[in-house]
């Protein structure tokens, strides 16, 4: 098998599980769950194959192929593989993190109703998720890219009965179409700009060099390009959960948690930091659009981990984190360095799946959500315990877990590139230390609220706990690094001011939370009222699903219903129900004409004998 | 005397019935009318006869007589039924269809 | 003469003969009136024969004041055709007739017979005589029921109002005679080709126009039909609004195409505005109707508006449409008011609003009334269709385009009220008892057959097209 | 008579006019019969002046003799009080603004028809009445009508057959109808 | 071959069908359903048949039948296929075969109904094959009239107001329509109605420009009535709502298609100049059928009036890839044609289906329904994703294409054009929300889903169609693609000089002005 044959038995195997899997009958359910993970683990065979001259140490040697899909004079749409070490490393975190959380829902949702629905949607997912990976152009990525949203939608609303859960499905899905408005239309213009037109492509080596000629063309072709590359981020706003198109995620947490591990942690979100990295070159011809990326990535960053604080219930605590970090992640590319954005995505993808995965069997202990009414757990679930203690260190960025090393690089990168966004991420690693061991104290530490009898989940669950809780652990010393860039990381040293720095702010963090969170209930009350307006702003999220609310409560619901009156009143009554009015009203006069009368009917009769002479002869005698 | 003192004169016989036609509100006045108009047109087929030198003219004016007899004959046939069935010869009276 | 007297003179010569065997039968056996109907049908059906016989046949009698052409011969199929349909609406009819139906249908007999002659005439004269013959014994059919108010008053007024007319009818032949020398349409033509006609001659076209456009009820000339149309007897309305109309139409195609010319006088945009405002007028008064015959005179108006577009386009071409035009509308009319009649018999009443239901009470007759209807809406692939198609292309064809998108839009509103009807029919419950209607075997032939030429006929258009054709030649 | 003519002619215009002015001005369709007499009469001298004796006898045995008195004979069986033109209805106000309107039109129309055909007639070349020697003789219309007339003259006689058929069908006794039962009006 | 002469047995068939349906009692009504849904199928077959023998090589008529019919108008008939007609007639064959089978529900007169069924079916493969202009718009014409019994006897709601409005509207575009055509014939002087004699005579300017300049709004508007352009559009959601199931469908999925197809056929064909002038207005016009059909659907409580406003919406896309004028959006908007005709059509099928068992279709009446009926949820939500846009459906693939076409010459009208597919998955959604998801309605607990195979038929059929030529749109693409681009050759050599994009924000004033300009002096000169 050549390795592009391998690619499409990659991209193969899981849509092979989702069309299956709905033929197997209720009673052999089991079956399909089995399916879809087979799927995914043969994907991920597959890829480690593909990936196999890395972890020899060797370069990667990046191909590409692909076969015609849309053929039209002018416009030639392919559908081709493209992997590089870019994807190559992607497609690992997604088809590695992928069989874990697949062989961890075997178990998680044995019970549910909607099994084959639930594995036929995780296979869709990971179908889509692979082809946005190996996409070789812009345009087929963006078909994966609106097939990852179909599948999160499918998911996020895999209890649809719920109603949170199905308006969270929906919210989803529409606010990734806002950005998507956007990413098409940069999409067409970088089409435009991709040369003369018959030779148009949207191919990625293609747009590589094409864009850039473009760009040198004419100076004024920047402002264009800024344009469309601005364009194409808000499609990374809407998928990577940005500010302001940040709103769905939190909700998104309404879907089984092992989606949200998957999707909304690890991989799906991780999309758009994906599609800057494979842009970046694009990116990089625009320092105008790379550093609104950045500012955006930073303040989603700190903005979202403001929120995380006042959260009680363990996913959206999570699921501001993952937020957070996004912006981290985003930021790093905005600040110049993709392979330092795919680092922390990697990291994070181990690390935030664990604790998602965590918190997954918590839940699954205690059917329980808020940490409030938990407690404890440390001592009766040992094993998810310690695994989500390690998720936390390197969530926090503590050596020598994984996420100390990746969160160290964008630091310094920052440190280096913008003191302004440094001293923000920094702080946002305090803030980061505070709500992780708020939820460690609260939750997991102190005595237990909960009366029944808890377990810890089969083996079925653990086993990728472990896993996960090993890389997340020695991920920084794997060399992910160097897959990206692996002669450029050793130009630049860490600053050891930046490092303190972090595990300072990393410390100040722990001990604020856990002094305030183990101390009494009336200090945290006196505390709580003394902040009580901060509190309130965050625990209302700054306000911003109101504001959306109310854009569309009195901005587009009026609108709605003033064109829905127009229809009625203006163009069904006034353009064509008059018009048949008028008639009729013609109708009407023309019958007050028939009165019924021989001698008015005469005397209209002769009456038109006379015009009509006059017409057509006196009025002509003397022109 | 020319032909446009004969063709006058046929005009106001014609304008005259015309107007008996239209302001008459007695069916056998208005019948009488049309018997002046078609004698207007008689009039003036003979003076165009005697203008022209033929004698078509005339022979229609002997058709116009006919067609007017007939003419009459079931406008009076009418007018009797009229009067028998509704005891009025007003053709004004008579508006059950309209509109 | 290229062919003999007797020969030419065929039709007319069977016609008189029929008229004179049933007025034979009528006043020397005890034959049944409704036999004496079925025998009449028999007749004309027959004269068909001579029709066909003398299709192909050119040329003319009695001095070349009787004339054989297409033209002549395709008007006559349209008179026979119609003569031979109100006798069987007659049939429908008969009850209220009483035991003077012979007097009727005789009467029907000659008018068919006045038509025929002119058909055929070639001089002013005759045409006015002939005319007036059609109308003498229309105004007699009209007031037939003479017991009934409405049919009385429909009588009077046809009668006043068409005596009327006649009288300025006559009055404008008598100018142009003056004028032209002559009665013959050859001679006047002569004189209205020429540079310079004397004003008095345009005087006596246009007074000879506004009497054909009573015949024809073209605005402003059409106050008249709704009443007398409302009040007639219904086989009566059905012969007028097809008989009657076309006669006019012969009038109006002699005097314009064979008296004066297609070219002279310029008289294309004075029939242009007056088809346009008889289109407005008649379909815009339909609009409120609640009498279904009344709606079916606006209707008849419309109609005529459509006819005098192919008119006004003053061509070949535009002839030849209306004569189609004609056709189509004979059929589809005389379908309508056979099922009309029938209706009206089992209903009781005239108004649309009883007509409610008909589809449950009779399929068979319901289906009939909605080809009928979208074929005089014009709808494909009915032959009203193509009879549209055709006037509208004239009228394109000539540059009236304003003309031709009224006529379109016409179209529509002309379909508002035929939909009407059919809501009536299917969309809506019998309003009383939903007993099923029997239909005898001659209006059902009958209806079959209409049915089926109106689809025919729409479908395979080239024979009724090629025999429109040929005769709309004849005057070019 | 040639220098009398103009006389002759204007008299008998007069008397035609005036005749007819009679007819359509009085009340009593009786004095309308007897002035439309006059009328015919002098119309017939008028035919006689363009030497249309034929036309002119046949005139007045026509129309007098027997149209005229076919009225007569109508006013007469009907009643000479009941034949008289009946009082102006009343009418509504919304009425009779229109009806106002169509009254004026009823004078006006018949004038402005007469002013068109002056207009007309003097526009149009002037000619003198011909060389006067087309005599209307019995024999000379004889000839006329059975060669260049022959069809329209068949045809009068069928309208004169219809007149007498419409006569006996629209008169025939309402007893003979009542043995099938009378009719009922279909269109009400 | 057999297929030589197959094209006028799509005509024939239905036709056919109708005549022995009347000759069946009335009371056989299984038999009379069986007999339309086998005589569907028969045409549907043929419709593959075609389709697959179809040679996507070349660009001209195929299939052609050519017979004398009233030869001194320069009528025949004259019957082929193109790479367009061949997909509209796949289209129709799919869409009228699952018409027949899901009017299972109709309960009353079902003889008459299944006859103006019949009618309706043959009439409206008679405009997609027919290659005379005369038949063209009988057929046209033809097909119109049948709906307006349909609707009236079996519709729902309003259904006398909506059966006429709908009837009269259209009737009104067609007949403008018909004297944009007489002049076509006539300012031609070739005395022929055949369309291929006439295009191939366009090409070399047969038409000048002062006519096509009046002559093509005419054709764009009248036609533009059937295929709902704002804001001629008030007739569709309401006669939607009203129509039985099967003719919502043929109607929102086939009728509304013969629009666009008569425009791509008659306008771009004969009178390319005209198209140039007007289409920029068509253009902003049909921006405004977008976002106006889109947000008006978001305000409506009831399911069919929300598809309805969404197909008004959507229409819009398709007047957008003609008014760009050149090949990518042309060849996308003929694929739009036949995607958004499945999809379209599934939407009323599903919304038949809810209605016949809950009777009502106001959405907050419902919710929670996925549990009750998986299987017609399942379908909803895929056509409703479809109809947002989503990859994977063939819609997806021909609104880009549309998209990619028009941002070359509208880029502005473009981005509004993009902006209306996030409304359009709003309102979508909303309803799927609301209908499907949601805490279940007691009320709903007895609903039955589609079981049987059969039942099931007609929804999988369309929702694997959509999914067939969305993974694998060359299979429809490669039969256009000839047709769509010796289409716009014509285009290529008249413009090749003139300057290449109109301005789309000065639209609108230019046109109007020639248009009030004609309307006052006529078209005299021109035909002297």
């Amino acid at each position: 098998m050549t390795a592009a044959a391998s690619a499409w038995w990659i991209l193969f195997f899981p849509l092979a599980a989702f069309l299956l899997i709905p033929l197997i009958p209720e009673k052999k359910r089991t079956l399909g769950g089995w399916l879809a993970c087979a799927g995914m683990f043969c994907a991920f065979a597959l890829t480690v194959k593909i990936a196999w001259p890395i972890f020899e140490g060797q370069p990667f040697h990046s191909f590409h192929a692909s076969i015609e899909w849309i053929l039209i004079p002018n416009l030639q749409l392919e559908f081709g593989v493209l992997i590089d070490s870019l994807s190559v490393l992607m497609l690992l975190v997604v088809t590695g993190v992928g069989s874990a959380i697949f062989y961890y829902s075997l178990e998680y949702m044995a019970q549910d109703e909607g099994y084959r629905r639930y594995f036929a949607g995780l296979s869709l997912f990971a179908f889509s998720m692979i082809g946005i990976v190996i996409s070789a152009n812009l345009l087929q990525l963006f078909i994966f890219w609106e097939l990852v949203g179909l599948s999160s939608y499918l998911l996020i609303g895999h209890w649809y009965q719920k109603n949170e859960a199905a308006d969270a499905g929906k919210k989803a899905f529409l606010t990734n179409r806002v950005g998507d408005f956007g990413f098409l239309i940069g999409i067409l213009l970088l089409w435009t700009f991709s040369g003369a037109e018959a030779a148009r492509s949207l191919n990625f080596l293609n747009l590589n060099v094409t864009i850039p000629a473009f760009a040198q063309a004419s100076a004024s072709h920047g402002i264009w390009i800024t344009l469309a590359m601005l364009l194409v981020f808000s499609g990374v706003l809407g998928k990577s959960a940005q500010f302001p198109l940040h709103v769905w995620l939190p909700d998104a947490m309404e879907g089984p948690t092992p989606v949200s591990a998957l999707i909304h942690a690890a991989t799906m979100v991780a999309a758009g930091v994906y599609l800057l990295a494979r842009t970046f070159p694009l990116f990089s011809l625009s320092p105008a659009a790379l550093e609104i990326v950045a500012y955006l990535g930073g303040f989603t960053a700190i903005f979202a981990a403001t929120q995380a604080i006042v959260q009680n219930d363990i996913k959206r605590i999570l699921a501001y984190s993952t937020l957070s970090q996004l912006g981290y992640m985003v930021m790093a590319i905005g600040l110049g360095s993709a392979a330092i954005g795919m680092y922390h995505l990697t990291t994070h993808a181990f690390f935030k799946a664990l604790l998602f995965l965590g918190a997954g069997s918590v839940i699954h202990a205690t059917h329980e959500q808020d940490i409030w009414n938990m407690g404890g757990l440390a001592k009766k679930m040992p094993v998810t315990s310690v695994t989500f203690f390690i998720a936390s260190f390197a969530l926090v960025g503590f050596w020598p877990a994984s996420g100390f090393f990746s969160k160290d690089e964008i630091l310094s990168l920052a440190f280096l590139e913008n003191k302004f966004l440094f001293w923000v991420a920094a702080f946002t690693v305090f803030l980061t230390a505070l709500y992780m061991s708020r939820l460690i104290v609260v939750a997991f530490l102190g005595t237990s609220k909960i009366r029944k009898k808890l377990h810890e989940p089969t083996q079925k669950m653990l086993l990728p706990l472990a896993a996960l809780a090993v890389l997340s652990l020695i991920g920084g010393f794997l060399g992910i690094q160097n897959i990206l860039s692996p002669a450029s990381h050793s130009s630049h040293e860490t600053p050891v001011f930046v490092v303190a720095l972090a595990t300072a702010f990393g410390i100040l963090g722990v001990l604020a939370a856990w002094f305030f969170y183990r101390s009494s209930r009336k200090i945290q009350n006196r505390f709580q009222t003394a902040f009580a307006p901060i509190r309130e702003i965050l625990v209302r999220k700054y306000y911003m699903d109101d504001l959306y609310d109310l854009l569309l409560r009195y901005i587009q619901q009026p609108f709605a219903q003033f064109l829905s009156w127009f229809e009625r009143k203006v163009i069904v009554e006034g353009l064509v129900n008059h018009t048949a009015a008028f008639a009729a009203f013609s109708g009407f006069c023309l019958r007050k004409l028939q009165t019924g009368r021989i001698q008015t009917y005469l005397s209209v009769f002769f009456f038109g004998v006379v015009i009509l002479v006059y017409c057509f002869t006196i009025a002509n005698l003397h022109p | 005397m020319t032909l446009n003192h004969y063709l006058i004169t046929s005009g106001i016989l014609f304008a005259i019935g015309a107007f008996g036609v239209l302001g008459r509100r007695n069916v056998i006045i208005i019948l009488l009318s049309i018997e002046i108009m078609l004698n207007a047109a008689n009039l003036s087929f003979v003076a165009f006869a005697s203008h022209l030198n033929d004698l078509g003219g005339q022979v229609i004016s002997l058709f116009v007589i006919a067609i007017a007899a007939s003419e009459v004959a079931i406008g009076l046939a009418i007018a009797v039924i009229l009067f028998r069935e509704q005891g009025t010869l007003d053709p004004e009276k008579m508006n059950l269809m309209k509109g | 003469m290229t062919s003999s007297f007797w020969i030419l003179l065929a039709p007319e010569t069977g016609l008189i003969a029929l008229i004179l065997l049933v007025l034979g039968l009528d006043l020397f056996t005890k034959l049944d009136q409704a036999k004496l109907i079925l025998f009449s049908i028999l007749g004309l059906f027959l004269l068909f024969g001579t029709l066909v016989f003398v299709w192909p046949l050119r040329g003319n009698a009695l001095n070349g004041l009787f004339q054989v052409h297409a033209l002549a011969t395709f008007l006559k199929f349209i008179f026979l055709g119609a003569g031979l349909l109100t006798l069987v609406i007659t049939k429908e009819f008969t009850k209220n007739l009483g035991n003077r139906a012979s007097n009727f249908i005789l009467l029907i007999l000659l008018s068919v017979l006045g038509a025929f002659f002119l058909a055929s005439t070639n001089d002013l004269i005759s045409l006015f005589i002939t005319i007036e013959w059609m109308t003498l014994s229309l105004y007699i059919l009209t007031a037939f029921l003479r017991t009934d108010a409405y049919s009385l008053e429909a009588g009077t007024k046809y009668l006043v109002m068409g005596a009327f007319s006649s009288a300025v009818f006559l009055y404008g032949i008598s100018f142009i005679y003056g004028t032209a020398g002559s009665i013959r349409f050859e001679a006047i033509r002569e004189v209205a080709s020429s540079a310079h006609q004397s004003p008095l001659f345009l005087f006596g076209f246009l007074l000879i126009l506004s009497g054909i456009g009573f015949k024809i009820a073209a605005f402003p000339f059409q106050l008249w039909a709704p009443d007398v149309y409302q009040g007639a007897p219904t086989p009566v309305t059905a012969f007028l609004s097809v008989a009657s109309k076309t006669a006019g139409f012969t009038a109006l195609v002699k005097v314009l195409f064979a008296v004066i010319g297609p070219d002279a006088l310029n008289w294309s945009a004075v029939i242009a505005v007056i088809s346009g405002a008889t289109l407005l007028y008649g379909n815009l008064g339909a609009l409120a109707q609640t009498n279904m015959k009344r709606l079916f005179a606006y209707s008849s108006i419309g109609h005529a508006g459509y006819l005098l577009m192919g008119i006004a386009a003053g061509t070949s071409f535009g002839l030849q449409g209306t004569l189609f035009y004609l056709a189509a509308y004979a059929i589809s009319n005389l379908t309508a008011f056979l099922v009309i009649v029938i209706a009206n018999e089992h209903l009781g009443s005239g108004e649309i609003i009883a007509y409610r239901g008909l589809a449950k009470k009779s399929p068979f007759l319901a289906g009939s009334f909605f080809i009928a209807l979208l074929s005089l809406g014009g709808i494909p692939p009915l032959v009203g269709f193509f009879g549209k198609f055709l006037v509208l292309q004239a009228a394109v064809w000539k540059g009236y385009l304003w003309l031709a998108l009224l006529g379109a839009a016409n179209v529509i509103v002309s379909l508002y009220y035929y939909l009407s009807v059919i809501k009536e029919m299917y969309f809506k419950p019998p309003v009383q008892n939903a007993e099923q209607i029997q239909l005898g075997i001659l209006p059902q032939f009958s209806l079959g057959f209409l049915v089926a030429s109106m689809v025919g006929l729409g479908i395979f258009q080239a024979p009724l097209f090629y025999f429109a054709h040929a005769a709309a030649q004849t005057l070019f | 008579m040639n220098h009398l003519e103009p006389i002759f002619f204007y008299a008998f215009s007069l008397i035609a006019v005036l005749g007819s002015a009679i007819v359509v001005a009085n009340k009593r369709p009786v004095y309308g019969v007897l002035a439309l007499t006059v009328t015919m009469l002098a119309l017939s001298a008028l035919f006689v002046l363009l030497k249309a004796y034929f036309v002119a006898v046949i005139q007045v045995l026509i129309y007098a003799g027997a149209i005229l008195v076919l009225f007569l004979f109508v006013i007469m069986l009907l009643g000479m009080a009941a034949v008289e033109t009946s009082q102006r209805q009343r009418e509504t106000k919304k009425e009779a603004l229109f009806l106002e309107t169509i009254r004026i039109l009823k004078i006006l129309l018949p004038i402005a028809f007469f002013t068109e055909l002056i207009i007309l007639t003097l526009a149009a070349k002037d000619a003198g009445i011909g060389t006067r020697n087309l005599v209307g003789t019995v024999e000379a219309i004889g000839q006329a009508l059975f060669t260049d007339y022959l069809l329209p003259f068949e045809l009068v006689s069928g309208i004169l057959l219809i007149g007498i058929f419409g006569i006996v069908t629209l008169t025939q006794k309402e007893e003979e109808l009542s043995l099938r039962g009378g009719p009922n009006g279909p269109t009400k | 071959m057999i297929t030589h002469s197959i094209v006028p047995w799509f005509v024939f068939i239905p036709l056919l069908t109708a005549g022995l349906i009347l000759l069946i009692p009335n009371n056989r009504s299984r038999l009379i359903y069986r007999v339309s849904v086998a005589a569907n199928a028969l045409t549907l077959f043929l419709a593959v048949v075609v389709f697959l023998n179809f040679d996507s090589h070349q660009s001209g008529w195929q299939f052609v039948v050519h017979r004398p019919w009233v030869s001194a108008l320069g009528i025949s008939y004259h019957v082929g296929l193109d790479g367009i007609g061949v997909v509209m007639v796949l289209l129709h064959g799919l869409l009228s075969f699952c018409g027949a089978c899901v009017s299972r529900s109709i309960d009353r007169n079902i003889k008459l109904y299944f006859t103006l069924y019949s009618i309706l079916v043959a009439s409206i493969f008679g405009v997609f094959t027919s290659l005379d202009i005369f038949f063209l718009y009988l057929f046209y014409e033809m097909a119109v009239i049948p709906l307006y019994p349909l609707i009236g006897i079996w519709g729902s709601q309003n259904r006398e107001y909506a059966a006429m409005k709908l009837t009269l509207y259209i009737s009104l575009g067609a007949v403008l329509a018909l004297v944009g055509l007489l002049s076509i014939y006539l300012a031609s002087g070739l005395q022929t109605f055949d369309l291929v004699v006439l295009s191939e005579q366009a090409k070399t300017g047969l038409f000048s420009r002062q006519f096509q300049l009046w002559c093509a709004p005419l054709l764009i508007f009248g036609f533009g009535v059937i295929a709902s352009l704002w804001p001629f559009h008030s007739w569709s959601p309401i006669g939607y709502a009203a129509a039985p199931t099967a003719v919502s469908m043929l109607h929102a999925g086939v009728l509304k298609k013969l629009g666009i197809f008569l425009i791509i056929r008659l306008v771009l064909t004969l009178l390319p100049e005209g198209a140039r002038f007007w289409m920029p207005l068509v253009a902003v016009l049909c921006i405004v059928n977008i976002l106006y059909g889109a947000w008006a659907a978001m305000a409506q409580n009831d399911m069919k009036f929300v598809i309805g406003f969404a197909s008004v919406s959507h229409m819009g896309y398709a007047f957008l890839g003609i008014a760009a004028l050149n090949q990518i959006a042309l060849t996308g908007t003929v694929f739009f044609m036949f995607a958004h005709g499945i999809m379209a059509a599934l939407c009323f099928a599903l919304i038949g289906y809810i209605y016949d068992q809950t009777h009502t279709r106001i959405i907050p009446e419902l919710g929670g329904l996925a549990k009750q009926i998986p299987f017609i949820a399942v379908c909803f939500v895929m056509a409703a994703f479809a109809s947002s846009g989503l990859p994977g459906f063939a819609n997806f693939v021909s609104e880009i294409l549309i998209f990619f076409g028009a941002w070359e010459t509208y880029p502005l009208l473009t981005v509004l054009a993009i902006f209306g597919i996030v409304v359009t998955a709003t309102y979508m959604l909303r309803m799927v929300r609301h209908v499907f998801y949601g805490a279940p309605n007691p009320h709903w607990e007895k609903l039955k889903d589609a079981k049987a195979l059969m039942i099931k038929l007609p929804y999988g059929l369309l929702v694997a169609v959509l999914l067939v030529f969305g993974f694998w749109p060359s299979f429809l693409l490669n039969a256009i693609r000839p047709t769509t681009e010796a289409l716009l050759e014509t285009h290529h050599s008249i413009f090749l000089t003139q300057a290449k994009h109109d301005s789309a924000l000065s639209v609108g004033t230019r046109q109007l002005s020639h248009l009030a300009h004609y309307l006052y002096h006529g078209s005299r000169k021109e035909n002297a």
